[in-house]
C-alpha cells in the first residue's frame, strides 16, 4: 500500500512536469512571438496546442548524428547525466498537502550537490563532440556555473539562518500563517527576503543557461555551444534538462522564499496547497520567459563582472542583514535595519558602478571622433 | 545491508582502478568523478547523510569540475608517445603501493580490536551537527575558514595572467 | 573478516590505487589526482572508525571527516591554479619537463 | 532626500536596474497590447493570407497582348531591342519568317530565361510599343534547373486587362501612350487621303 502510494506521487509528479515542459516550450514559443509582434506557431491543432506533439514525433524519428571523431560513449551518456540529476530534483520540493516525496533532512544540500553533477555531462557533452565550438561552449558553460554556484549557496543560506533547518518542508512550515491575519509570513516579505529572492532568481537563470546568460550556446559565435554536435532525441533530452533545471530552480525559489504551498491570503486557504506550490512555480517559470524576451545576451566578461563583483557582495551583505533581522527580531527595528543595510549597499553598487567608467557599458573604440 | 556496502566498495574499487589505469585523462577525470560518487554513495549507506551529500557537493561538483576544468584548459598532447608499460619508475611505484598495502591489509586483518560489528552511533542530525561546529569544533572551524580564504586568495594569485607589457591593462595603468 | 576490516580494506586499496597514480604517472594533473583519491581514502576511514566507534564520541570521527574535505578542496584549488602556473611556464604538464631545478 | 536627488542628478538620472525594468515594461505592453490590438500583429499567416504588393514591385517580364487572341493582339514587333538591351542577355528572339524566309513583324520564339534575368526592368524601359512589362509573381518554384526555368511565349503572354489590375497606374499611361499614337497615326493617314 505505501510502494503504491510513493508510486502514485511519483506519477503525478513526473507527469505533471512532462506536461509542464510541453506547455512551457509551447508558451515559450507563444509568449516570444507576441512580444516581437509575432503570432508564433499556430498550424498544428487549434491555436497550435499540438506543436510540442508534433516537436516531439519530429525529434524523436530525426536522424541521430554522430560524429565521426567523436568519443561515442561520453556523446551518448551526456544527456542522461544531463536530465537524470535534474529529475532526482524534483523528489525533494516540498509540494505540501501530502505530495512530498521525501523531506530529507539535509534537503538543500541534496539540491545543490545534486544539480552541481550537470557541469559534468555539460563537459562530457562538450568534449565528446570533438568540435572546438563545442569545446568553446562548454569551457563557457563550467565557468559560468562553478562562478554562479557561489553566489547561490550563499543566497540560499539566509532562508537556512533564518528557519534554522536544511530541511525544505521545514522551511515551508516556518512561512506558515499570517502577520495581521492578511499579510502572509514568506521570507519574501522582508528587506532580505526580497534581495534575496531576486538573486536567486538571477544566479538560477545563470546556472540554467537561460537568456541573458545562455552565452555557453550563443548562436552568434559558439553555433550552439556545447549542443552543436547533437540532434534528434539526444538534443531533446538536453533542452529538457534545461528546461527540467529552471522548473527545479523555480520550486527552490518557491519553497525558499514564496512560502511554498502557503496561500497568499487565508480566505484562500482551501485550495490545496500543492496546488498554490505549482502556481508561483508557473508564475515564476513566466517570469523567466518574459526575462528571455526582454534582455539581450552578455558577454563572458560582463557576466563574471556581474557575478564576482555584484552578486557575491550583495550575497554577503545580505547574509548579514539577515542575520540582523534575525536577532533583531522581525518587526520595525528590522525593516529599518536590515532594510538601510541593504538600500545603503545599493546605493553603494550604484555609485561605484554608474560612476567609474563602468565595464558593461559599450566602448565604441573606432567611432572615438 | 552488508551486500549494498559490498556493491558500493566494488564500484568504488572499479573506479578508482579505471581512474589509474586508464591512459585518456578526460576517461580518468569522469572515473575519478565516479568513485567520489560511489564514495558519497557508501557515506550514505554508512549513516553519515550530511557527509555524504557534502562529499558529492565538493567532491563531484567542485573537485572533479576543476580538474575537468584544467584538463580543458592544458589540453594535454594525446598524440605524445607514452612510454613503456614496465619502466623502471612504473615497476617502483607499483611494487611500493603493493608494500603499503600489504602492510596495511596486514595490520587490519590482525588487529583484534577491529573485529567488532559496525554499530550505529547516537543520532546526528544537523542540529546537533551545527551546534557541535559552533561550540566545540569553533576552533577548527575558524581555522577552516582562514585556509579557504587563503587558498582562495592563492589560487586566483597563481592563475592570475600577469599582465603582458602594451597590453590594454598596462596602457590603462599608464593614462 | 568482519565489515569494518572489509571497508578498511577497501579504504587501504583505494589508497594504494592513489599512490599508485601519484607513483607511476607520467601528467601532473593525474598526481594531484592520485593525492585526491588516498585523501578520499582517508576520510573513508573516519566515516568507518566513527560508525564503528562512535558510541564514546558522538560525531569525532564525522567533524574530521567534514574538515578533511574542506582541507581537500583547498589543496586542490591551489594545487590546480598551480598546474595552470606550471602549463603556462612550461607549456607542459608532464613532470619529467619539469626539470629546471635538476641542476 | 537631497543628497540622494543629488546623487541622482550626479549618476546622470539612472539607478541600476531601472533600465531592464523599463525595458520589461516595454515587452509587457507589448505582449498584453498584442491581445487587444491587432495592428500590432504585423504578420500575416501567408500561404493563405497575403499583404497587397506596393503597385511598384516588379519580378519578372511578361508580353501584353491587346483583345482575346494572344496571337492576334500581341503587341510585340520583333524589333529585338530588348534582346539588345538586356545586361544579362536573358531574352532570345527569333522572327517570324513567311515561305521567302523574309523576316515579318512578329516573333516565332519569345524565351526568357528568368533564372538570368535580374529584374532590371530595362527591357520595359526601352520597349517602343508597351509590349514587354514587369510581372509581380513572386511566389514560384519548379522541379528542375534549367528548361521549366526558360519561360517560353506561350507562358510569356498575358492579357492587357491583367496588366490593368496588376498596376494601374503604369497600364493607364501606357494606354493613354498608345491611344495618342493611334489618334497620330490615323491622322497622318487622314493626311495623307487628303494630301
Amino acid at each position: 500500500m505505501w510502494l503504491v502510494i510513493i508510486q502514485l506521487k511519483i506519477g503525478i509528479i513526473l507527469t505533471f512536469f512532462s506536461l509542464l515542459f510541453a506547455v512551457a516550450s509551447l508558451a515559450e514559443r507563444k509568449i516570444l512571438a507576441r512580444i516581437q509582434n509575432r503570432r508564433g506557431p499556430n498550424r498544428v491543432g487549434p491555436c497550435g496546442l499540438f506543436q510540442p506533439i508534433a516537436d516531439g514525433i519530429k525529434m524523436l524519428i530525426k536522424e541521430d548524428v554522430v560524429p565521426r571523431k567523436a568519443d561515442r560513449a561520453l556523446h551518448f551518456l551526456a544527456p542522461i547525466v544531463m536530465v537524470a540529476p535534474m529529475v532526482l530534483l524534483f523528489g525533494i520540493l516540498p509540494y505540501g498537502g501530502g505530495l512530498t516525496l521525501v523531506d530529507l533532512e539535509v534537503g538543500l544540500l541534496f539540491f545543490f550537490a545534486v544539480s552541481s553533477v550537470s557541469e559534468l555531462a555539460v563537459f562530457m557533452a562538450g568534449w565528446s563532440s570533438a568540435n572546438k565550438y563545442s569545446v568553446f561552449g562548454a569551457m563557457r558553460a563550467i565557468a559560468q556555473m562553478v562562478s554562479y554556484e557561489v553566489p547561490l549557496v550563499l543566497v540560499a543560506i539566509t532562508p537556512v539562518m533564518v528557519a534554522g533547518s536544511l530541511s525544505l518542508v521545514h522551511m515551508v512550515e516556518d512561512q506558515a500563517g499570517y502577520a495581521i491575519g492578511v499579510i502572509p509570513n514568506w521570507f519574501v516579505l522582508t528587506p532580505w527576503g526580497i534581495v534575496g529572492f531576486l538573486l536567486l532568481f538571477v544566479t538560477s537563470l545563470a546556472e540554467a543557461n537561460r537568456t541573458p546568460f545562455d552565452l555557453p550556446e550563443g548562436e552568434s559565435e559558439l553555433v550552439a555551444g556545447h549542443l552543436t554536435e547533437y540532434s534528434g532525441f539526444k538534443y531533446a533530452l538536453f533542452f529538457m534538462g534545461e528546461y527540467f533545471g529552471i522548473f527545479a530552480g523555480s520550486g527552490l525559489a518557491v519553497a525558499l522564499f514564496l512560502g511554498g504551498g502557503g496561500a497568499p491570503l487565508p480566505l484562500l486557504q482551501w485550495i490545496p496547497p500543492y496546488l498554490w506550490f505549482f502556481v508561483k512555480l508557473v508564475v515564476l517559470v513566466g517570469i523567466v520567459i518574459w526575462v528571455r524576451a526582454s534582455l539581450p545576451r552578455m558577454r563572458i566578461d560582463q557576466l563574471m563582472d556581474l557575478c564576482w563583483k555584484g552578486l557575491v557582495p550583495l550575497a554577503f551583505v545580505n547574509l548579514i542583514a539577515a542575520a540582523i533581522w534575525h536577532y533583531s527580531g522581525g518587526g520595525w527595528q528590522g525593516w529599518i535595519l536590515a532594510g538601510g543595510l541593504l538600500v545603503g549597499a545599493y546605493l553603494m553598487l550604484n555609485r561605484v558602478v554608474l560612476r567609474s567608467r563602468c565595464s558593461w557599458e559599450r566602448k565604441y573604440y573606432l567611432a572615438k571622433s | 545491508m552488508n551486500v549494498v556496502l559490498f556493491i558500493i566498495a566494488a564500484l568504488i574499487l572499479v573506479g578508482a582502478l579505471a581512474t589509474v589505469c586508464v591512459r585518456n585523462l578526460v576517461y580518468c577525470a569522469l572515473s575519478l568523478a565516479a568513485t567520489f560518487a560511489a564514495l558519497g554513495m557508501l557515506y550514505l549507506a554508512l549513516g553519515a547523510e550530511f557527509i555524504g551529500w557534502v562529499q558529492i557537493l565538493v567532491y563531484v561538483g567542485a573537485v572533479a569540475v576543476l580538474i575537468v576544468f584544467v584538463i580543458l584548459l592544458t589540453a594535454p598532447d594525446r598524440m605524445r608517445s607514452v612510454g613503456p608499460l614496465f619502466s623502471r619508475s612504473r615497476i617502483l611505484g607499483v611494487g611500493v603501493s603493493l608494500g603499503v598495502f600489504g602492510t596495511i591489509a596486514y595490520a587490519v586483518h590482525k588487529s583484534g580490536s577491529l573485529k567488532g560489528s559496525l554499530s550505529m552511533p547516537a543520532e546526528t542530525d544537523m542540529q546537533s551537527i551545527g551546534e557541535e561546529l559552533l561550540s566545540s569544533y569553533l576552533v577548527p572551524l575558524e581555522a577552516t575558514g582562514v585556509l579557504l580564504t587563503v587558498a582562495l586568495i592563492g589560487a586566483v594569485l597563481f592563475a592570475r595572467e600577469e599582465p603582458v607589457e602594451g597590453s590594454e591593462e598596462s596602457q590603462e595603468s599608464k593614462d | 573478516m568482519s565489515t569494518l576490516q572489509v571497508l578498511l580494506t577497501v579504504s587501504a586499496l583505494l589508497f594504494c590505487l592513489g599512490l599508485t597514480a601519484a607513483l607511476t604517472r607520467r601528467s601532473v594533473i593525474m598526481i594531484l589526482i592520485g593525492i585526491e583519491l588516498m585523501l578520499n581514502a582517508a576520510n573513508l576511514n573516519f566515516i568507518v572508525f566513527w560508525r564503528a566507534h562512535g558510541d564514546s564520541d558522538p560525531s569525532g570521527g564525522f567533524m574530521f571527516a567534514l574538515f578533511g574535505i574542506a582541507v581537500a578542496a583547498a589543496e586542490a584549488a591551489v594545487g590546480l591554479a598551480l598546474i595552470l602556473l606550471v602549463y603556462r611556464h612550461y607549456r607542459s604538464t608532464r613532470s619529467e619537463d619539469l626539470n629546471k631545478l635538476k641542476g | 532626500m537631497e543628497r540622494m536627488a543629488s546623487h541622482y542628478r550626479k549618476s546622470g538620472g539612472r539607478w541600476l536596474g531601472s533600465g531592464i525594468l523599463r525595458g520589461m515594461g516595454v515587452t509587457l505592453k507589448n505582449w498584453i497590447g498584442s491581445y487587444f490590438d491587432p495592428s500590432r500583429l504585423v504578420t500575416v499567416c501567408y500561404p493563405g493570407e497575403r499583404l497587397p504588393l506596393p503597385e511598384n514591385s516588379r519580378s519578372f517580364p511578361f508580353l501584353i497582348y491587346d483583345g482575346d487572341d494572344p496571337e492576334a493582339g500581341l503587341r510585340c514587333v520583333a524589333c529585338r531591342i530588348c534582346e539588345k538591351e538586356c545586361p544579362p542577355e536573358c531574352i532570345h528572339i527569333e522572327n517570324e519568317r513567311d515561305e521567302n524566309g523574309k523576316p515579318r513583324k512578329r516573333p516565332a520564339v519569345f524565351d526568357i530565361d528568368i533564372s538570368v534575368c535580374m529584374s532590371c526592368q530595362i527591357c520595359v524601359e526601352v520597349c517602343p510599343f508597351d509590349a514587354i512589362e514587369m510581372d509581380q509573381i513572386y511566389a514560384i518554384s519548379t522541379n528542375a534547373r534549367f528548361e521549366p526555368l526558360r519561360l517560353h511565349k506561350e507562358q510569356l503572354l498575358k492579357p492587357n486587362e491583367y496588366f490593368r489590375e496588376l498596376s494601374p497606374t503604369r497600364s493607364a499611361a501606357a494606354d493613354a501612350r498608345r491611344e495618342a499614337e493611334r489618334a497620330k497615326q490615323a491622322k497622318k493617314k487622314e493626311a495623307g487621303k487628303k494630301g
